[in-house]
């Protein structure tokens, strides 16, 4: 059954109901509708179907603050790149995307070169149990996700209690998504005409976290699921309301969303984090859009455990990452783009993970000696 | 950063919070602590970072799918 | 040595020249490689030429594992580099082959690996005709690497060159995509996975001799190695500088590597393979050539899967929806990612 | 790369085949070896060939320090496998290098490498025509190593072979013995010694073809690489079945060198050289030959240093006293002794 | 003047000199007399300057007890192996001779293969500064040798207590040359007609610590050094007595040598080291000849820092070290040798140093394919 | 195990207890802490191990060598 969702002839034959309506609501509001997925497996999704140039003419699809690796303060990602750097001693365990981010002067690939030791993880329960094999390492694990991921880290503290482990602990950088959309859907300049809500952060968190899209902004929203059909039912029902001139919070992938999510996820991240303020790549410091470790866990707590300073630094100059994240541009406006930012050598950090907003536009959508032109074909 | 792969599960074990799911006909071993609900083989999970982050509801998939035939069929 | 049981990794002394070196040559190299050229106690082998075009190429393998389903590092060393000569358009003659061995590698495993490779030559016919050992110390290799270097005869027959791709041409492929990296990737990290993936590690010489033989409108041929589909595509196209049009639908990859590829956040397109090669070639003896891959050469899963279109060097892939994405370099090699 | 400051290392991303690959081979090694035959970016290089004997060699180069007086392991790759070739009776002309580099190592070092490697090249008249590079993660190379291959022409009137050794030729070697291997111990133990002694690295192909065409007596030649003059000597007298009797006054060794291996606990004769070879050469040339080494290509320590007599393929060295002692296969690296 | 030493043209002409004078002894004797060196560093000096293949016929040359490395006991190695191979967080440091000894099962340099960590020494010094600079490292220096050596590794312990250093000790294998030969000579079946004594240890201990060789034994004993033309004259002086019916215990090194020795060497070996019972190959149990460190260094000491039990293992089948060691046999008379026991696999430990009797008499005046007879040409 | 090798004294520092001496041309610094008598540059020492273990006695070498020329010429 899941399998019909991928089924490309039935995703063409979506095609064809959804370019009519997306024409229909461009006529209505006098230019192609913006929407923007606001996860970067979406934004991978997208690209890797060619959905984006099929609709190119009547739809406009942008990618917002999806990728917890672009999100990422500066800072931060320079705390952990001194870390390692400082500390060839502790063996620094993380997701295959936070590998190659670039800091201000360096990276964990960098540094892992110079002799740090990273071990890249699947899951943050694999790096308890690679502490537990390895008694005589202090594994730090650096914790980056949204409300999908964090449950799965917070699991990972009650592991190493649980085991007793004394050389496990945890660099937590998870961020909230509902916290920061309130701040991008407040800022007056945005033209966005639709969500397309993260489905996985909806598995956790419910759709009901996300009725404020609708009724405080009045912005069309849908929960959207990751297979073709599901992100073209997503388009559907957000053109759908627009021409019939609704804005509703509209649940699009009910066979794994609820209401009120997953509770036992919540309870689980709720026990083990606490909200609290966090700068945002591109949007500044967001209230209580952080999630760090409650002070009874600060035994697992590699902030408290290993604290670094760095100075501040300014962003990579020229980096537009913010105003692509908030759908203000897209990539290939940024003076950087495609220039002196590539994913070889990415000066902002939307340009470092696969999923990242520029990394994708550069990786399907875009060639340095092709002509943009004619690629629908 | 929220990959997430549907898996059938073949095997469950509560005790150890653990369960065995296959995907595209690879098995492999999954954390379950997030879901509430019971298991058994034959139901689909939704996997996440080695964890299960919610059941999926194969009688809405198979009710979405039945709605899309309906409207391509209303034109 | 052989025979004493506390004689059974390799040792420095095994790589200083003296008399355990001596030994080792004579009991491992001299004893699976034996052939009349092949003399490792001389400076250098002697062979006759004749007249004509000769290629050489050379790679060094440093694959970790060593073992892997459908191979080990030594049947990859033979067939990596008699597949360059193959797909240059060569006939490949004479191997060297020298080894760099991390101190305490077990002799049980490099007479594996050195009998996997003399089992390889023999299926392509090539001889290793000189060679070298060097021993490394603990934390200076990773057990074994072997650089093997190839030299051989351009088919009298075979014309390629980037410069005869032309609009209208048929790209092929001979076989599914991604097993061979992907094999090597469950192998190395410990994923968990219930599933054997098998590397299409093979020589391929064989095969495109009587290609080249049979078919004057291949223009071009590429071992799809390192960077996979995707980069070696794109590096034909930036030299030619013609467009690639690949079909997503009719791209062969076996299922399991579909799921796992989806599972880990990776794309099979990337993935390095080592049997697996693309063609170019005029678009009149595609369908012909595609029958006889299939037909006499049970590369049953063998496919055409896009043509050359006029262009600047871009390869483009049309989604199964109709749309279509570029395919750049790979850009950092694939990692298991959550994303 | 080169101009950004914070990316003076080489990361495990430059191996993998894509873009990084691309941009390291375009902007060192394709700068460096620049000529009309390679081009790295296919799988293999032709040339063209002519009929006769061609000759083959291949060699790892792991050596530790990479950069020792006299030398670096670019030079010494490039040195090695062309003497390998010269001292086979062959004219070296194409050269193949692969690249085993650990993460980390740092740009700067791998261009001065590279450029001493077509420096090299540019002195003997050679070419590389292919290559390959692999990049490993840390603690799994020693910084960088090296893999060489290269084809030669067997020099028409050459005539070289085990075979025409007899009692009454004789021994010559072109100069100084163990500087190299001296060299590269002392930078590699931290002894606290003040004195400086520097590789004897160089390629020998000119110097040997130009002597093949005068002497036609001359019989075998040996490059004394690894194990020194005594293996390499046991070697050729076990392979050819005659003894040779080498007087240990003779012998040329460097003040400094004589000093540093006594102090040690080490034999000179068994230290590896690297522009060094032995010629056995009939009686008659044996005179005229030296006089030619000393005089026209400045080897003013070549010397002959014995003779070959009928045996049973021993090594004897007559002691400075008139006594006799027997020099072995080296059985063990040489280490530094206190006894 | 010191090279004047090994000026061959002086050589040749004492050789003239000695060769007649070995024929007179060998006349008086009814056969050439039979000499001993004690010191493997001897033995390396007859072998490479060819003097035994100068003198046979008329005087013979035989090897001692002098290669530390030799008379090292069969469970003292096995021992330094079993800590090598049980704990690789230590650095093993060694001269540069005991890496391939065979222990019952295994070397040195078999247990660095698989992951041991041994280090080259030249110098106890050496060791104590790679600890210094290595504080995580913990460093266990062997310490092999006699008088010459022991006061050295004394030295180490030293520096190392001196530098507060908790991450050096020393395994003491040292042994007194006086004490063996004491047994030795007790052998009622040796035929031995003069000992040459081992120059650098009486540079330590003093000629007089070897009077007992002459006046306890009656045999002639000459103090040697090791150029050649000191071997030539060490002979000579033998001879000398042997001509003229004496036995003394005479200084033919007495550009180094006093009668006393060194006064201080001998202090900081009694400071540091108290003489205990140890097995010697070939030797068995010798009372007194062992040094061990002081309780109160203990702290240095890596027989009570790193205590090792191995099981008794018989010595090498075969092998007949013991017998070389004693002068009895030579070792092309060990029916291992050359066959079973050659350098590249030692059977028995006097394969193993270069020093050792039979490896120098396997390198230097043996082989395999050749005939002996002409060597001497 | 008791390879000596001879040096010649160019620099004492008797406070820190070392020399540094050069024999065959080639300089090592060593330790003497186990030399009772006065060093001097132009001094001998045997050293072993990586200390000076006796002072040479370059009077008694040239008297040895002497009494070998008359030996010699006796004949
Ligand atoms: S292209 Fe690079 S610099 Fe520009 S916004 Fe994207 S990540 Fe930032
Ligand atoms: S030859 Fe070997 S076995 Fe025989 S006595 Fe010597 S060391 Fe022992
Ligand atoms: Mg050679
Ligand atoms: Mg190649
Ligand atoms: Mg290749
Ligand atoms: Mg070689
Ligand atoms: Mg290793
Ligand atoms: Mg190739
Ligand atoms: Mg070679
Ligand atoms: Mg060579
Ligand atoms: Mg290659
Ligand atoms: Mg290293």
């Amino acid at each position: 059954m899941l399998n019909k969702l991928r089924d490309p002839e039935l995703g063409k034959r979506i095609l064809s109901k959804l370019v009519p309506l997306a024409r229909e609501a461009a006529r209505l509001l006098g230019r192609p509708a913006i929407f923007m997925e606001v996860c970067g497996t979406h934004t991978m999704a997208i690209a890797r179907s060619g959905l984006r140039s099929l609709l190119a003419g009547s739809l406009e699809l942008r990618s917002g603050p999806g990728c917890p690796v672009c999100v990422t303060d500066q800072g931060d990602i320079d705390k952990v790149i001194a870390l390692a750097a400082a500390r060839h001693d502790l063996v620094i365990g993380t997701f295959g995307d936070m590998l190659r981010v670039p800091g201000t002067n360096s990276s964990l690939e960098q540094e892992r070169a110079r002799g740090a030791r990273v071990e890249i993880f699947y899951s943050p329960a694999e790096a308890v149990t690679f502490a537990a094999g390895h008694p005589r390492d202090e594994v730090v694990f650096l914790g980056v996700g949204f409300e999908t991921t964090a449950p799965a880290v917070a699991l990972s503290v009650a592991a190493a209690r649980s085991r007793d482990l004394k050389n496990y602990s945890v660099l937590s950088f998870h961020k909230t998504v509902p916290t920061v959309l309130e701040i991008l859907l407040s800022d007056p300049e945005l033209k966005i005409d639709g969500l397309i809500l993260p489905g996985h952060v909806c598995t956790v968190t419910g759709r009901k976290a996300f009725d404020f899209v609708s009724t405080k902004f009045n912005v069309p929203a849908v929960v959207a699921g990751f297979e073709p059909v599901d992100l073209m039912e997503a388009a559907y029902l957000l053109l759908k309301q627009i021409v019939s001139g609704r804005a509703e919070t509209v649940n699009g992938y009910p066979r794994l969303v609820r209401e009120e999510g997953n509770n036992k996820a919540k309870e689980i991240m709720k026990e083990y984090f606490k909200p609290v303020d966090v700068q945002w790549r591109g949007f500044g410091m967001v209230p209580q859009s952080g999630l760090a470790l409650q002070e009874r866990f600060s035994l697992y707590d590699a902030a408290v455990k290993f604290p670094v300073e760095v100075s501040e630094s300014p962003p990579p100059r020229g980096c537009a990452c913010g105003d692509v994240l908030k759908g203000k541009i897209v990539s290939s406006d940024c003076p950087l783009f495609a220039r002196k930012c590539t994913p070889l050598q990415p000066v902002g950090p939307c340009m470092v993970s696969t999923e990242g907003a520029c990394a994708a536009y550069y990786q399907y959508e875009w060639s340095k000696t092709g002509s943009r032109g004619n690629i629908g074909g | 950063m929220c990959l997430g792969i549907p898996g059938k599960v073949v095997e469950v074990n509560q005790a150890e919070s653990w369960a065995v799911v296959e995907s595209f006909g690879v098995r492999k071993k999954v954390g379950i602590a997030l879901i509430d609900e019971d298991l058994v083989p034959g139901d689909y999970l939704m996997v996440h970072a080695g964890y299960a982050i919610g059941k999926i509801d194969m009688e809405d998939a198979r009710v979405s799918l039945e709605l899309w035939e309906e409207i391509l069929h209303a034109q | 040595m052989a025979e004493e049981k506390d004689k059974d990794i390799v040792l420095l002394s095994h790589g200083d020249g003296g008399l355990l070196t001596h030994q080792l040559l004579q009991d491992f190299f001299l004893r699976y490689f034996k052939n009349d050229l092949l003399d490792s106690l001389t400076d250098a082998a002697v062979f006759s030429s004749e007249p004509g075009r000769m290629a050489i190429s050379t790679d060094a393998f440093v694959v970790d594992p060593v073992f892997f389903p459908g191979g080990d590092i030594g049947k990859l060393a033979v067939c990596g580099t008699i597949n360059d000569l193959a797909v240059s358009g060569a006939q490949p003659l004479y191997l060297t082959a020298s080894f760099v061995i991390e101190e305490g590698f077990p002799f049980a495993d490099l007479e594996k690996i050195i009998a996997s490779m003399a089992n390889t030559c023999r299926v392509a016919g090539v001889q290793i005709i000189a060679g070298d050992t060097k021993v490394v110390g603990r934390g200076q290799a990773d057990k074994v690497y072997i650089t093997t270097t190839g030299v051989g005869y351009l088919l009298p027959g075979a014309n390629l060159g980037y410069q005869r791709l032309e609009p209208g041409d048929k790209v092929l492929v001979n076989g599914c995509l991604g097993n061979h990296g992907l094999a090597i990737l469950l192998q190395r990290e410990a994923l968990g996975l219930d599933s054997q993936i098998i590397s299409d590690c093979a020589p391929l010489s064989i095969m495109t001799t009587e290609i080249l033989k049979r078919f004057k409108g291949i223009k071009l041929m590429r071992d799809l190695t390192r960077g996979g589909l995707a980069t070696n595509a794109k590096e034909i196209a930036m030299s030619s500088g013609v467009d690639f049009w690949l079909d997503e639908a009719a791209l062969p990859v076996e299922d399991s590597v579909k799921g796992i590829t989806e599972l880990l956040g990776l794309d099979p397109l990337y993935l390095a393979n080592e049997g697996k090669f693309l063609i170019v070639v005029a678009a009149e003896e595609a369908g012909e050539l595609l029958r006889y891959l299939r037909e006499d050469w049970s590369a049953e899963y063998a496919c055409q899967i896009g043509d050359i279109q006029a262009g600047k060097g871009n390869v483009y892939l049309r989604t199964a929806l109709g749309g279509a994405r570029q395919l750049n370099m790979m850009a950092g090699a694939p990692l298991p990612r959550i994303c």
